[in-house]
C-alpha cells in the first residue's frame, strides 16, 4: 500500500493546541476567544478534510515524529478508520463549538476560558488518537484525552462534580493504567513492535489463553467504551455542562476508546488471529450483555441526559458487537456506526441542553407538551431518536442494517435477536418522550389555547438542526464513509 | 531497641570477622596491601618529589586531590558550626567587680552603657579568682607552642608532621589562652572576622597554587609546572609546592579549631564560656 | 579450638578493631542519650582508623620516612625497611572527616539543648509529641 | 591538554572560598560570585560531554601521576551526563532561590551560598572520580553540608532531623569505608579500574564478598533505600527549601549513580549476577521498597513530607532495574536517574514557589492554590503527571524501559509494583488537586465565583519552574535519542 510523508496529520493535531495561549491571553473578550476557536476549528476541519481525496485513492499518510524505542515509535498513520472518525470528531467540534456559546453564554457559566481551552485540548487529543499509527501513539493520546476532558467534567467545582469527577478519573485512569498498559508493554515484549497492521503483529507467537487474557485486558482497559462493569463513569460525568456531554460524552471521548479496541482487534490481534482462536464470540457476547443492561437502564432513567447516557453504553457496544463479528458486513456496520450514531446521538444532547437552557427542565416527567413549545427541538429529537434506533430515513437505518447482515453472514443468529431486542428497547425509551413533547398535556397550560413558540435562543437551535439534517442525508450518501471503511480495513 | 541494635551489632561484627578470615597475618610484609602501591611509593617517591617523609609526599602530592577536600571539609565544618550556632544579639546583662573591694555591680539591661574606671573588671556571670600561676606559666607556654607549631608546618617534609598538626597544635594555643585567660580575652585578640577570613584563605592557598597549575600549562596540582613561578631549585618544586599548601592547610585548620571552640563552649554568643 | 587460637592471635589486631566497632555501633544505636551517641560514633570511627594504621604495618619496618635520603641518591631503598604510608595519609584524612562530623554533631547538640533543655531522645520525643 | 574535567568541579569550589570570603567583606557579592562559578561548572560539563560523545571515555590525571599512584578522573559517557545534570539543576535552583534564601536564612545568605556551593562540588566530585578513597571524602563533603543545611531549616525541627541524620549518615559511610578498606586488603589499591582488574583472579574470596556487601550496604543507607530510608523524610522535608529544592533531586540520584558505577567498574556484572546472583534477593526488597514508599506517602498530612516519601518509592524503582541483571533494567535505571532528578526538581521548584507565597504546605492550607497561583500550578501538574507516568512526560519512558527489563528477566512481581505505585502516586496527586481545585467549595453552579486574585511567587522563580516542568516533556520525547546516543554505547 502506498504511503505518503506528509506533516498534515501533525498540524490538524496542534491547530488547536497553538490556540490555546491565544484563547488565554484573549480571555478578557469573549466574541475575539470564540472567533478564534472557529478560525482554529476551520483550519483543522479543512486539514483533514484536504487529506481525504488521498486516502480514498487508498494511499495512506505517514508521519514518524520520535522514535522512543525500536517498534514504538510516536507517529502518525492516516487510514480509512481513522479518517473517518477525524472527519466526524472535526466537524462536529465545529457545530458544538456554536452551541457552547449559545450554551455557556445561556447560563453565564464561570471559567469559560478555562471551558474553551480544555475543550480544544481534548479535540486535539481525539484527533491524535484517529491519526495514530501505533498503540503507543494512541496510548498517548488515550491519556491525554482522560486528563484534558476531568477539569471539563469537574467544570461547576462542587460537591457533585467532584464526587463524579473522582468517578471519571477512578474508572478511566485506573483501567488505563492497570490493565492497558500492562497489556500493551507484554504485547512490546513479546513481539518487539507496536504498529497497527491489518495482519496484526503477533505472528503465531501467542497461545490462547494469552491472547484471551490480553483481549479482555484491552477490552476492559479502555474504560472510555463504557463496556460493563466499567461503564458508571459516563452516567457520573452527565454533571458537566452539555455540550461536553454532547461532543465529548457522545462523540469524542467514548468513541476514542471504542476506536481504540476497534484498532486493537483489527489491528494489533489481526482478524485471522480472532477467529482462528474464535474470540469474536467471547467479545460479542460482553458486548451483547452491556447492550441489553444498558438498554434497560436507559429505560428506568428519568433525568433526560442521564437516559441519553446509558443509551450510549448500549450503543457504543453496537460498534464492538460489529467489529467482534469479524465478518466483512459487520465490520462495516460496526465501523460506520461511529459516525451514524455520534450525529444521532449529538442530535440528542443538543436538543437535551436547549431544553435545559429554554425552560431549565432536566426531567422527562416535566416534558410533556413541551414540543408545542419548542418544535424545532423537538423535531430534531426525533430524527434524532429515529438515528439511534436504526429505522430510515436516517444513517443509523444503515449501520443496523448492515450489523443484522453481518449476523446473518456470520451465523449468529441469537445475536440477530439480541440487536432485534435492543432496538425495540431504544424504540421504547425514546419515542414516548416525542409524543409526550408533543401530544402530551403540559402542567402549565390550561385548556387548548394555541402556545406561543418558545425556542431557545439560535446558537442553540441551528447546531442541532444542522446534525438533524446531516443524520438524515447519511441515510441517502453513506458512501463517502462506505469506501474509507473498505479502503480503512481492505474489506 | 536494644536488642534490635544488639542482633544488628553482633551481625555486623561476625560479618567483618567473617571478611577478615582471608586476611594476611598481622604485619605480613607480603600481604596485597603492602606490595602494590606502596612498594612504589616507598622505592620511587624520594627521587620523584625529593620529600622523604613518604606520609607527607602521598599526601600531599600523589594523592593531593584529596588533601585538598579534606581542608574543605574542615573549612564546611567551621562555617557549619558558625551558621548553626552564632547569634548576634546582645546578652541580656553584664556584670563587673570592683577588684579591691570585691563588689559586684549587675547591669541589668544592655542598652545601658557605663563607663567604670580601671578598677572594675568585666567579669563572667561566676567569677572565678585569676589564678597567677596558671595565667603566668599559660603566657610562658603559649608562644612556644605555637614555634613548635610553626616548626610542625615548616618541617613536615622531613619529619612527622604537616598542615593538620602543625594547625591543630596552634589552634589548641589559642584553645589554651580562652582556658587560663577566659573566652572574652581570646576574642578581644583574635577578632572573629579574622578567623573566618583565615579559614577561607588557608584552604584557597591550597586550591590557589593548585590551580596556578594549569594555566601553567599542567594538570591540576601539578606542582612540577610551577617551576618558572618560583626561583631555585627545579628539583625540589615538588617539596616547595608541598610547603605552600601544607601552610594553606595549617592556617586553615588554626582558624578552624578556634572558630568550632569559640562557638560550641559559648553557644555561640562569643561572651562567656570555658 | 589451638588453631583458632593461633588464628586470633595472628590476626588479634582485627579481632581488637572489630569489637571496638561493635561497642560504638551498639552505642549509637542502643542508647538514647545524644551525647552518649555521639561518644559510640567516635569510638566506632576510631575503629575504623585502627583497622586501617594495622593493615599498614610491616613486621621489622620503620615509619616510612626514608633515611638520609639526600646525600645518598645512588643508595637502593628496601620498600621491606619502611611501613606501607598510604594508610597513614587515608587515616590522616579519615581523622579530620571525623573530626569536622564531630564538631557540627555538637553544634547540633547545642542547638537541641538551647531549644529543649534536654539531650534525652525520650523526652525530645515527649516534647515534640506534645507540641 | 584541557582542564575541564577538573573545572567541572574546582570552580565551584574556587567559588564557595570566594562566597565566604565575600560573606565577611562585602556579603551582596557572594551571590553572583556562586552564580558565575556554577555558570562555568555548567559549561564545562557541557563540554565534557560533548567531548565524550566524539571521542569516548576522558582520563584526567590529577596532580599528573598516572593511575593507581595518583587519583584520576575517569569521565565515561554515565557520569558525564550525571554531571551535566548535576551542574545545571544546581545553577538553575540557585537562579531560582535568590529571593527565597533572603526570606528563609535571616541575614546569613553568603554563608548559605558557601555551603551549598561545597553541597555542589561534594556531588559532582562524588560523580567525577574514578578513586575509591577520593569518592569516601567527597560523600562526607556532600553529608556534612547536607547536615548543616538541613539545621537551618525548620527552627524547632531542623536539629534534631540533623542529628539523626548525622548518626545514620555517618553509619553509612563507614561502612563504606571499611568496605574499601577490605578491597584495599585485598588488592593494595584504590583506584576502580585497577582494582576491578587485580579482583579478577580473586572471585572466590570472602574478603571480597564481605567488602561488595559492606560498600552496597553503606551506599544504600546513603541512598535512603527501605528499611534504611528513615533520616530521609524529616531530614528533607525540615530544611530551607532552597537546599531541598536541589538535595531532594540530587543527593539520592547520585547515591544510586555510584551504586551502578561499583556495580559495573568495580565489581563487574559477573561477579555480582553469576557467582553471587544475588539478583533475586534485592530485586525483591525494592519492589517491597516501592510498595512501602507510596503507602507511606499516602498517610502523609504534608506536601513536602508526601514527596519525600515518593522519593524513597522512586529510589526502589532506580535500584531494582539495576539489580535486574539486564540491559533493559539498566537502562531504565540510568533514564530513571535523569527524569527523577528533573521532575522531583520541578515538584519542588513548584512546592518552593508555594512556601514561598504560603509559607506552609499542609494539604489544607493548598485551598484554592489553582486559581491563586495558576502558573506554579501548572509545572507542578506537570511534574505530577511525570510522576504517575504519563506519556509523553519522561516518567513514562523510563517506566516503560523498567517495567520491560522486569519482563525480560521474569520479576512480574516488580513490574505490578511499578503499575501499583503508577496508580498510588496518581491517588495521591489527585488528592492534592481536588483540595487546590474545588475547595473552597462553590455553592452549585458558579457564578458565586469571583475571579480568584492572583498572587504568584517572582518571576525568576515561576520561569525556572515553568522551564523545567516543559523540559520532562522534551526530554520524554527525546528519551529515544538519550538512550542511544549515551546509555547504551556506554552499557556495551
Amino acid at each position: 500500500m502506498e504511503t505518503i510523508i506528509s506533516i498534515k496529520p501533525l498540524l490538524a493535531v496542534l491547530v488547536s493546541l497553538f490556540v490555546i495561549p491565544v484563547l488565554i491571553s484573549s480571555s478578557g473578550k469573549p466574541n475575539v476567544r470564540e472567533s478564534w476557536i472557529f478560525v482554529a476549528g476551520t483550519i483543522k476541519l479543512i486539514l483533514v478534510l484536504s487529506m481525504l481525496p488521498v486516502i480514498l485513492e487508498g494511499k495512506q499518510i505517514a508521519l514518524t515524529l520520535f522514535e522512543i524505542a525500536p517498534g514504538a515509535a510516536i507517529a502518525f498513520r492516516v487510514d480509512g478508520l481513522g479518517m473517518l472518525f477525524a472527519i466526524v470528531a472535526a466537524s462536529l467540534y465545529i457545530v458544538t463549538s456554536v452551541y457552547s456559546i449559545g450554551y455557556m453564554r445561556g447560563l453565564n457559566e464561570h471559567g469559560q476560558t478555562r471551558f474553551v481551552s480544555f475543550f480544544a485540548l481534548a479535540i486535539s487529543a481525539t484527533i491524535g488518537a484517529a491519526f495514530s499509527a501505533n498503540l503507543l501513539t494512541l496510548y498517548l493520546f488515550y491519556e491525554i484525552l482522560s486528563l484534558a476532558t476531568y477539569p471539563l467534567v469537574a467544570h461547576h467545582q462542587d460537591e457533585k462534580s467532584r464526587a463524579s469527577g473522582r468517578r471519571y478519573l477512578t474508572f478511566i485512569l485506573g483501567t488505563s493504567i492497570g490493565l492497558v498498559l500492562p497489556a500493551m508493554m507484554y504485547c512490546y515484549h513479546v513481539t518487539g513492535t507496536l504498529e497497527f497492521s491489518t495482519a496484526g503483529i503477533f505472528a503465531g507467537q501467542l497461545s490462547k489463553p494469552a491472547a484471551t487474557v490480553l483481549l479482555l485486558m484491552f477490552v476492559f482497559g479502555f474504560a472510555k467504551a463504557g463496556i460493563m462493569p466499567f461503564h458508571s463513569w459516563l452516567p457520573a460525568a452527565m454533571v458537566a455542562p452539555t455540550p461536553v456531554s454532547a461532543l465529548l460524552h457522545a462523540v469524542a471521548v467514548v468513541k476514542v476508546g471504542v476506536f481504540s479496541i476497534v484498532r486493537v482487534m483489527t489491528g494489533i490481534f489481526g482478524v485471522e488471529l480472532l477467529s482462528t482462536y474464535n474470540l469474536g464470540v467471547m467479545v460479542m457476547t460482553i458486548a451483547s450483555v452491556t447492550i441489553l443492561v444498558g438498554s434497560c437502564i436507559a429505560l428506568s432513567q428519568d433525568e433526560l441526559k442521564r437516559r441519553l447516557a446509558y443509551s450510549t453504553i448500549s450503543q457504543l457496544s453496537y460498534i464492538i458487537f460489529g467489529v467482534a463479528l469479524l465478518s466483512p458486513q459487520g465490520l462495516l456496520g460496526g465501523v460506520i456506526h461511529i459516525a451514524m450514531h455520534a450525529f444521532g446521538k449529538i442530535t440528542l444532547f443538543f436538543c437535551a441542553g436547549a431544553i435545559y437552557v429554554a425552560t431549565g427542565k432536566k426531567y422527562i416527567s416535566q416534558m410533556s407538551g413541551l414540543g408545542k413549545k419548542m418544535p424545532f427541538t423537538f423535531a430534531a429529537f426525533f430524527i434524532g431518536a429515529l438515528g439511534v434506533i436504526g429505522l430510515p430515513p436516517t444513517g443509523g437505518f444503515y449501520s443496523k442494517w448492515n450489523l443484522i447482515l453481518g449476523t446473518l453472514e456470520a451465523q449468529q443468529t441469537i445475536f440477530m435477536i439480541v440487536l432485534l431486542v435492543s432496538s425495540f428497547l431504544n424504540a421504547f425509551y425514546f419515542l414516548p418522550i416525542v409524543y409526550k413533547g408533543f401530544f402530551g398535556k403540559s402542567e402549565d397550560e390550561e385548556g387548548d389555547t394555541p402556545v406561543k413558540i418558545k425556542e431557545a435562543n439560535l446558537c442553540l437551535v441551528i447546531p442541532l438542526v444542522i446534525t438533524a439534517i446531516i443524520s438524515i442525508v447519511l441515510f441517502f450518501y453513506p458512501t463517502v464513509f462506505v469506501n474509507l471503511i473498505k479502503v480503512g480495513l481492505a474489506l | 531497641m536494644k536488642l534490635l541494635g544488639f542482633i544488628v551489632v553482633c551481625l555486623t561484627g561476625a560479618l567483618l570477622l567473617y571478611g577478615t578470615g582471608e586476611f594476611p597475618d598481622w604485619g605480613d610484609p607480603h600481604s596485597p596491601a603492602s606490595l602494590h602501591l606502596s612498594n612504589y611509593y616507598i622505592e620511587k617517591a624520594v627521587e620523584e618529589t625529593q620529600v622523604p617523609n613518604l606520609v607527607t609526599a602521598v599526601l600531599a602530592d600523589y594523592r593531593g586531590f584529596d588533601t585538598m577536600f579534606e581542608t574543605a571539609v574542615i573549612f564546611c565544618a567551621g562555617l557549619a558550626c558558625f551558621l548553626l550556632l552564632r547569634d548576634f544579639q546582645e546578652k541580656k546583662e553584664r556584670f563587673y567587680r570592683h577588684t579591691p573591694t570585691g563588689i559586684i555591680l549587675h547591669v541589668k539591661d544592655a542598652k545601658k552603657t557605663l563607663t567604670v574606671g580601671r578598677e572594675f573588671e568585666h567579669m563572667d556571670k561566676e567569677w572565678v579568682p585569676s589564678d597567677l600561676i596558671i595565667k603566668t606559666v599559660c603566657r610562658i607556654l603559649i608562644p612556644f607552642i605555637q614555634i613548635f607549631a610553626l616548626y610542625v608546618v615548616a618541617h613536615g617534609d622531613f619529619s612527622p608532621g604537616g598542615g593538620f598538626q602543625g594547625g591543630v597544635i596552634f589552634g589548641s594555643s589559642l584553645i589554651l589562652l580562652a582556658i587560663s585567660y577566659d573566652l572574652k580575652t581570646l576574642v578581644r585578640r583574635v577578632k572573629e572576622k579574622v578567623l573566618g577570613i583565615f579559614a577561607a584563605v588557608g584552604v584557597l592557598i591550597y586550591v590557589g597554587i593548585a590551580a596556578i597549575c594549569m594555566p601553567m600549562g599542567g594538570n591540576f596540582l601539578d606542582y612540577s609546572k610551577l617551576a618558572p613561578l618560583i626561583p631555585g631549585d627545579p628539583h625540589h618544586i615538588r617539596a616547595l609546592g608541598m610547603l605552600g599548601v601544607e601552610i594553606g592547610v595549617g592556617i586553615a585548620v588554626m582558624a578552624v579549631m578556634a572558630i568550632i571552640y569559640i562557638n560550641i563552649v559559648s553557644e555561640g554568643r562569643h561572651d562567656e564560656g570555658l | 579450638m589451638t588453631d583458632l587460637l593461633a588464628l586470633i592471635v595472628a590476626k588479634y589486631n582485627y579481632w581488637l578493631y572489630v569489637i571496638l566497632m561493635m561497642i560504638g555501633l551498639y552505642a549509637m544505636i542502643a542508647k538514647t542519650n545524644l551525647i552518649k551517641k555521639l561518644v559510640g560514633m567516635n569510638i566506632f570511627q576510631t575503629a575504623i582508623i585502627l583497622f586501617y594504621v594495622s593493615i599498614g604495618y610491616k613486621t621489622n619496618a620503620t615509619i616510612p620516612i626514608i633515611k638520609n635520603a639526600h646525600d645518598a641518591h645512588g643508595a637502593v631503598i628496601h620498600a621491606a625497611d619502611y611501613i606501607n604510608p598510604l594508610p597513614h595519609v587515608l587515616m590522616l584524612t579519615a581523622i579530620v572527616v571525623s573530626v569536622a562530623t564531630f564538631g557540627v554533631a555538637m553544634a547540633l547538640a547545642v542547638r537541641i539543648y538551647q531549644r529543649y533543655q534536654t539531650l534525652e531522645e525520650d523526652e525530645l520525643r515527649m516534647r515534640l509529641s506534645e507540641e | 591538554m584541557d582542564n575541564y574535567p577538573a573545572l567541572i568541579v574546582v570552580t565551584p569550589l574556587l567559588a564557595a572560598l570566594f562566597a565566604g570570603l565575600a560573606a565577611w567583606i562585602e556579603e551582596r557579592l557572594s551571590y553572583p560570585i556562586a552564580l558565575f562559578g556554577l555558570a562555568v561548572s555548567v559549561f564545562s560539563a557541557f563540554k565534557v560531554l560533548m567531548q565524550v560523545i566524539d571521542s569516548g571515555t576522558i582520563h584526567y590525571r590529577l596532580a599528573g601521576w598516572a593511575p593507581p599512584m595518583g587519583i584520576e578522573y575517569r569521565i565515561d559517557l554515565l557520569n558525564a551526563m550525571v554531571l551535566l545534570l548535576i551542574s545545571s539543576i544546581a545553577f538553575l535552583n540557585l537562579v531560582a532561590s535568590f529571593k527565597s534564601v533572603d526570606q528563609e536564612t535571616n541575614d546569613r545568605a553568603g554563608s548559605f551560598f558557601t555551603i551549598y556551593l561545597l553541597f555542589v562540588t561534594g556531588l559532582l566530585g562524588v560523580t567525577a572520580t574514578g578513586d575509591l578513597f577520593n569518592l569516601y571524602v567527597l560523600i562526607e563533603i556532600t553529608s556534612l553540608t547536607s547536615y548543616a543545611m538541613v539545621a537551618l531549616g525548620d527552627r524547632d525541627r531542623g536539629p534534631i532531623a540533623s542529628l539523626n541524620y548525622v548518626f545514620i549518615g555517618v553509619i553509612g559511610a563507614s561502612f563504606y569505608l571499611l568496605g574499601v578498606g577490605y578491597l584495599y586488603m585485598q588488592t593494595g589499591s584504590l583506584n576502580m579500574v585497577d582494582v576491578a582488574n587485580i579482583l579478577q583472579g580473586h572471585q572466590g574470596s570472602s574478603t571480597v564478598l564481605v567488602a561488595f556487601i559492606l560498600c552496597m550496604i553503606g551506599i544504600w543507607i546513603k541512598m535512603a533505600l527501605f528499611p534504611m530510608h528513615v533520616w530521609l523524610p524529616n531530614a528533607y522535608s525540615y530544611s530551607p527549601v532552597a537546599f531541598s529544592r536541589v538535595v531532594a533531586p540530587l543527593m539520592t540520584k547520585v547515591m544510586v549513580y555510584v551504586m551502578i558505577r561499583l556495580m559495573i567498574t568495580v565489581f563487574g556484572f559477573d561477579y555480582i549476577f553469576v557467582t553471587l546472583h544475588l539478583s533475586e534477593a534485592v530485586v525483591w526488597l525494592s519492589t517491597i521498597a516501592i510498595l512501602a514508599g507510596g503507602v507511606m506517602a499516602l498517610a502523609q498530612k504534608n506536601l513536602k513530607k508526601m514527596l519525600t516519601y515518593i522519593i524513597v518509592c522512586e529510589i526502589g524503582y532506580m535500584v531494582g532495574g539495576a539489580w535486574m541483571g539486564n540491559q533493559l533494567g539498566m537502562t531504565g535505571a540510568i533514564l530513571h536517574i535523569l527524569n527523577d532528578a528533573l521532575m522531583t526538581f520541578a515538584l519542588f521548584l513548584a512546592v518552593g514557589n508555594m512556601v514561598y507565597k504560603i509559607n506552609k504546605v499542609d494539604l489544607i492550607d493548598l485551598k484554592g492554590l489553582f486559581g491563586k497561583m495558576p502558573w506554579t500550578m501548572a509545572g507542578f501538574v506537570l511534574a505530577a503527571f511525570s510522576i504517575i507516568g504519563v506519556p509523553p512526560t519522561c516518567g513514562f519512558f523510563s517506566k516503560w524501559y523498567l517495567i520491560l527489563g522486569a519482563l525480560e528477566k521474569g520479576a512480574y512481581h516488580f513490574a505490578v509494583a511499578l503499575i501499583i505505585s503508577s496508580l498510588i502516586c496518581a491517588v495521591l496527586f489527585f488528592k492534592v488537586f481536588e483540595i487546590c481545585f474545588f475547595e473552597p467549595m462553590s455553592h452549585g453552579h458558579g457564578e458565586s465565583h469571583g475571579p480568584v486574585a492572583i498572587e504568584e511567587a517572582p518571576v525568576s522563580m515561576l520561569i525556572i519552574s515553568g522551564l523545567v516542568s516543559l523540559s520532562l516533556i522534551i526530554v520524554g520525547l527525546y528519551s529515544g535519542t538519550i538512550v542511544n546516543t549515551v546509555i547504551l554505547p556506554f552499557l556495551k
